[in-house]
């Protein structure tokens, strides 16, 4: 009751104040070179951003392990593969790492390579929920790709996890199966306890008791029959742990230990290096929020080239007059993730097999300020990444790395 | 955007605020600009949909009379008029010539006019000042109160001294 | 120490008052407060147990969490090497210092009791409303651990022997061993098997992956990853006699911390504070 | 029975009784537990709804602005507490009267009482809820919706009632202001230093770690500091030390008569009545104002 006054107080300042959600969770806090030189998610698809209270939805999407991995991120040795959200609004049922079930962690991912990541996921706390996928990895903690928000509707309450066991015992819900159980051990325990210090208290307590020890009258405070009482108690407390073991050994005789171990996966097939990239120059302009850099693309492949999309930390900057780069884009992306005038480049024809280009490109909005991406300034390690993707016209998709020194610049001024 | 504290309210979109001096220092500025001289600001805008609608900017001097206009006006030392920004970003390259208080003023016009008003101090490091004088105030009152204690101190121990013969 | 003569005089020859004094009436009247005195000494002892009720239910517990909390806070991670481990000899530090100042200032057998119970309590607060009220985890996710069971056996080794270092060796002991079977009892059900993407899982590693922790990749549980089939494969029965080998040595090093600060150590004040309240200088003329 | 045992006493009738008001002590429990209760509402109401994001709008309005009013409301009361009760302090400690000095053992008590329960709402409740925040987000800033409550407002809570048990004690009682009570000294300033120990919680988590084990060493600081709690036995021992000089004293013209009517409660509960109020800090005679003579003589 209390609860639910609580949660309607909550939504009714919430409505007064109409406050628009922004990006959750405090992955803007987390700092450039995590974000743009780690993990680099792309293809990320949510099935569904609308669902009820025990409605199924998948989100899915593949990852690019970035080459030039940063010195303070630990490499991706020991790696899980979740989903990031406010609490546990959602439910978990399956996830896949390349077609593994990833319910433990992986050992020894690639760099270099892609991975492929498919998660079952369950509408549990009705309400508007900011939902990422995320790699988490030892030692650096977790890296996140898009979120989304997915609105669930429904009743809290109506939320239920049946499980069956390996013993056959049908589960009505993961959430409460148990607990009675174990309130009920804790609750004999207290009564013990309370019985035993009520014994206590209820005589004369600190200043007496401490008045008459400093008189020699030991006797006076612990009589035989408190120790009487004391064989007593210990005698029952024997009985509970030893007693409630062997019931609990003879009630559950098939249990199997914490299950732990990490499991080993290939990377997806290496996809060919048509395309080669060199970074010349790049730089920053602080005040224009733009980033420019200057580079040298060759084509290895048998088919012409066009740049379509510049990514790099879940934000995308797209060729707007390429249109299967534009197709490229999911409608379920979040939309505050996508530069609004997309990507300038100083040559738009497509490179032409075996040709070198120079092409310069630039990437100008808010977003590189609003999503903290460009703090050059104050990195001992001022250096981007991203990817490039580019297609040739049979729709092939070319994913290439691209990376290196950055420098802040400010505009001349005139 | 570090430590966030530079937001503007128009209407109920959020724009964020930050000023550089490229020709002395690196450093990003709040609100206050510490010298006269070219100077960036720079106009963020944190809501999306902001880049839908046309902005106006004006900075003016503050001659305490004026009560907000947005218009070109003879106090003015920049007026941008009413555009769209879909990047989300406005730069304003901007000379200041004298120190002082200055006002900026964003518009926008989502069917009616909403302003934003944010004053300024240009040049005059005024903040260091105003540090400094709290902390004399703080100090002198703490030495007062000692000194005040003391004294009274030495009263009462006279008191009984002074009853006793 | 004249003013104490008062009270020194009222000290009674000894008499047989074993099994009598029910009410405490002749500990009272042996430690020589007046009815009306007792009065307030019964006020007193009700402000000292408030104290120390939510004092050491704030401090065993930020201690608890701080120290292996997260084998208490998660269901996943309440293995067979560990947690038995761990727990107990974290849990058994600030109830041995309890068990000392109670039992040497005033003899009372409850200090241990005390800890765990405020313990078990604070934490299930915690767990009501905070992870379920709040973030919305499930109670079985959070299900603590309780310590009760060797407490008690703590403080009745401390009454029957009347030892610290007896309680050490045996009560102490007693903490830690029986710290695995009291709670394997109450946690039995969620170990039970499940199969899951055609792999075998404990319904408490269900638990935690079904109900997602942002912070908490599965990588990040300490837990047992192997085991060598020693003793007949009873590895949480290894990890508890370890475990109360350790609480031997940490109950007397907390019995000791607890004497230590039952001390009542004035150190020399400053005379000019002194001052300040009228209390002239020693030094001075 | 107690009459074999206190033959003296057999014949005497009067109870002797003293003021203790108790009315400022239950208001403040009162009011701990009711602002205790809010800063937990206001996290149920808006820590998901403005909470997530520390770089967000809306979390400057609702959590910063709490963090900006709270910093300065809390310490500053903190600090006029403190020195209200300095300059109202007992300017002629040594001659209080054995009564008044019983009183204040009392009242000190209290004030240990209204701080135990402050670090137990810091230590416990509060600390625990920021255990759960973390499994709930990614790690922000330092400055989270748990982290406002429980590092910028329970803290200096508990700083005001630890700080202001040993000012009271400093001012008002002749032991604790002729020495300083080491134990009471390590009991206020261990949970002290929690703050500055922020300083290496954050750093550590700036340059270590981002994922969150919350028994990770790097918290280690805070349990360090939170066994100084045991501490407070000291200072018990040190009033009942002082009790057993005081009580003769201050009961000697006592009666007998059955403690088992005692009722401590009801009598107490008596005394915060307006009537006992104007009856307080009387002096019962002129002749009861001499020298306690103390241990350091």
């Amino acid at each position: 009751m209390l609860l639910k006054l609580i949660k309607f107080a909550a939504v009714c300042v919430a409505f007064i104040a109409g406050v628009s959600h922004a990006a959750a969770h405090g992955e803007r806090a987390q700092e450039p070179y995590l974000r743009t030189r780690t993990v680099q998610f792309y293809d990320v698809h949510f099935s569904k951003t609308e669902v009820k209270v025990n409605e199924r939805f998948e989100l899915t999407g593949k990852f690019r392990l970035m080459q030039d991995w940063p010195d303070a991120v630990t490499p991706p040795d020991i790696v899980f593969v979740s989903s990031i959200s406010p609490g546990p609004t959602i439910a978990r049922i399956e996830t896949y790492l390349n077609g593994w079930p990833a319910r433990q962690s992986f050992a020894r991912l690639e760099l270099g390579r892609d991975y492929e990541f498919r998660m079952v996921l369950e509408g549990r706390t009705p309400g508007s929920s900011h939902i990422h996928p995320s790699i988490s990895i030892k030692g650096s903690g977790p890296l996140v790709g898009p979120g989304q928000w997915v609105n669930i509707s429904g009743e809290a309450h109506s939320f239920a996890f049946p499980i069956k066991t390996m013993t056959g015992l049908q589960i009505e819900d993961l959430q409460t199966f148990g607990l009675a159980h174990a309130v009920g051990w804790h609750l004999a325990w207290l009564a013990v306890a309370a019985a035993w210090l009520s014994f206590w208290l209820a005589r004369p307590l600190i200043l007496p008791r401490w008045l008459v020890l400093q008189k020699g009258r030991e006797d006076l405070l612990i009589s035989l029959r408190d120790t009487g009482a004391g064989i007593i108690v210990s005698a029952i407390v024997l009985v509970m742990v030893f007693g409630g073991y062997v019931r609990a050994s003879a009630e559950y005789p098939y249990n199997v230990p914490l299950q732990s171990g990490l499991n080993r996966v290939a990377p997806l097939p290496a996809s060919p290096a048509y395309a080669e990239i060199k970074v010349i120059s790049a730089t920053y302009d602080v005040p224009g929020r733009s980033m420019r850099l200057a580079t040298q693309i060759t084509n290895k492949g048998s088919e012409p080239l066009s740049i379509g999309e510049l990514t790099t930390a879940n934000i995308r900057f797209l060729n707007q007059s390429l249109p299967v780069a534009m197709a490229n884009v999911d409608p379920s992306y979040p939309r505050d993730l996508i530069a609004r005038t997309g990507l300038k480049l100083s040559s738009d024809t497509p490179i032409n097999p075996g040709e070198t280009r120079e092409v310069r490109v630039e990437a100008t909005d808010a977003v590189w300020e609003l999503e903290r991406l460009v703090s050059f300034l104050t990195d001992v390690d001022s250096k981007f990444g991203g990817l490039l993707l580019l297609y040739a016209p049979n729709g092939e998709r070319v994913i290439a790395e691209m990376g290196g020194p950055i420098v802040p610049v400010f505009t001349e001024l005139k | 955007m570090e430590a966030d504290q530079c937001k503007l309210k128009v209407d109920s979109y959020f724009m964020h605020f930050t000023g550089y001096q490229p020709q002395s220092s690196r450093a990003e500025f709040c609100e206050d600009i510490p010298e006269v001289g070219r100077t960036i600001i720079v106009l963020d805008f944190v809501d999306q949909s902001l880049r839908d609608i046309p902005v106006s900017v004006n900075l003016a001097r503050d001659d305490g009379a004026r009560t907000g206009d947005t218009m070109n006006t003879p106090s003015s030392i920049l007026y941008i008029p009413p555009k769209k920004y879909p990047n989300g970003t406005i730069k304003i390259d901007v000379n200041f010539e004298q120190a002082g208080r200055y006002i900026g003023m964003v518009a926008i016009e989502n069917g009616e006019r909403n302003v934003a008003k944010f004053p300024f101090d240009v040049g005059r490091g005024w903040s260091l000042i105003r540090l400094l004088a709290w902390c004399l105030v703080l100090v002198s009152a703490a030495i007062g109160t000692f000194l005040w204690a003391l004294r009274r101190n030495a009263i009462a121990q006279n008191l009984p001294a002074a009853s006793e013969k | 120490m004249t003013s104490t003569a008062d009270i020194d005089a009222a000290a009674s020859p000894r008499e047989n008052t074993r099994f009598k004094d029910k009410k405490g009436e002749t500990v009272i009247s042996v430690s020589g407060l007046t009815p009306g005195a007792a009065r307030y000494s019964r006020l007193f002892d009700v402000l000292v147990v408030a104290a120390v009720v939510t004092i050491f239910g704030g401090a065993i517990h930020l201690h608890v969490m701080l120290t292996v909390g997260d084998w208490d806070m998660y269901v996943d991670w309440k293995d067979r090497q560990y947690w038995p481990l761990v727990m107990p000899v974290s849990m058994i530090m600030f109830p041995a210092a309890l068990q000392a100042i109670f039992w040497v200032n005033f003899r009372l057998p409850i200090g241990a009791t005390v800890g765990a119970t405020a313990l078990l309590i604070a934490t299930w607060i915690g767990r009501y409303a905070n992870w379920w009220i709040w973030t919305g985890f499930p109670f079985t996710e959070g299900v603590p651990s309780q310590a009760l069971a060797g407490a008690l056996l703590m403080d009745m080794t401390l009454i029957v022997l009347r030892n610290s270092l007896f309680t050490s060796i045996i009560g102490g002991f007693a903490f830690g061993f029986v710290f695995w079977p009291s709670n394997y009892s109450a946690l039995a059900p969620f170990y039970l098997p499940v199969e899951h993407q055609g792999m075998v899982a404990s319904l408490a590693d269900m638990i935690g992956y079904t109900f997602p922790r942002s912070n908490m990749p599965e990588y990040l549980r300490i837990i047992e990853r192997g085991t060598l089939r020693t003793f007949g494969s009873s590895v949480s029965w290894v990890s508890a006699a370890f475990a109360g080998f350790i609480c031997i040595f940490m109950h007397q090093l907390w019995w000791r911390l607890g004497l230590f600060a039952s001390q009542a150590t004035f150190l020399k004040n400053s005379d000019v504070v002194k001052s300040f309240m009228g209390i002239k200088s020693s030094v001075a003329s | 029975m107690s009459g074999d045992a206190l033959p003296r006493m057999a014949n005497v009738t009067v109870i002797k009784t003293f003021d203790i008001h108790c009315g400022l002590f239950a208001f403040t429990m009162v009011a701990l537990t009711i602002l205790y209760i809010s800063a937990r509402l206001y996290q149920q109401a808006f820590g998901f709804s403005m909470g997530l994001d520390a770089n967000s709008p809306e979390f400057d309005r609702y959590w910063m602005t709490l963090f900006r009013i709270e910093l300065p409301v809390l310490y500053g009361a903190g600090v006029l507490c403190w020195s209200y009760l300095f300059l109202t302090r007992d300017r002629s400690i040594e001659t209080v009267t054995p009564e008044t000095e019983l009183r204040r053992y009392f009242y000190l008590t209290m004030w240990l009482v209204v701080y135990s329960f402050c670090i137990f709402w810091t230590g416990s409740f509060f600390a625990d809820g920021d255990g759960v925040w973390h499994q709930t987000t990614l790690r922000d800033t330092p400055l989270t919706p748990s982290h406002i409550i429980l590092f910028y407002a329970t803290i200096p809570i508990y700083l005001f009632f630890g700080v202001g048990s040993f000012v009271y004690a400093m001012t008002r009682i002749p032991a604790f202001c002729r020495g300083v009570s080491l134990m009471h000294a390590i009991a206020v300033v261990g949970p002290f230093l929690i703050l500055p120990n922020l300083g290496f919680n954050e750093w550590g988590h700036a340059y270590w770690l981002t994922e969150e084990i919350f028994s990770h060493p790097l918290h280690w600081g805070f349990v360090v500091l939170g066994w100084c709690a045991l501490a407070l036995a000291g200072v018990l021992m040190q009033i009942v030390e002082r009790f057993r000089e005081l009580i003769p004293l201050v009961f000697k013209q006592d009666a007998a008569g059955s403690p088992t009517d005692a009722n401590p409660f009801r009598d107490a509960w008596e005394k915060c009545g307006p009537e006992a109020q104007r009856q307080r800090y009387k002096p019962t005679s002129v002749s009861g104002r001499r020298p306690i003579s103390g241990k350091s003589k």
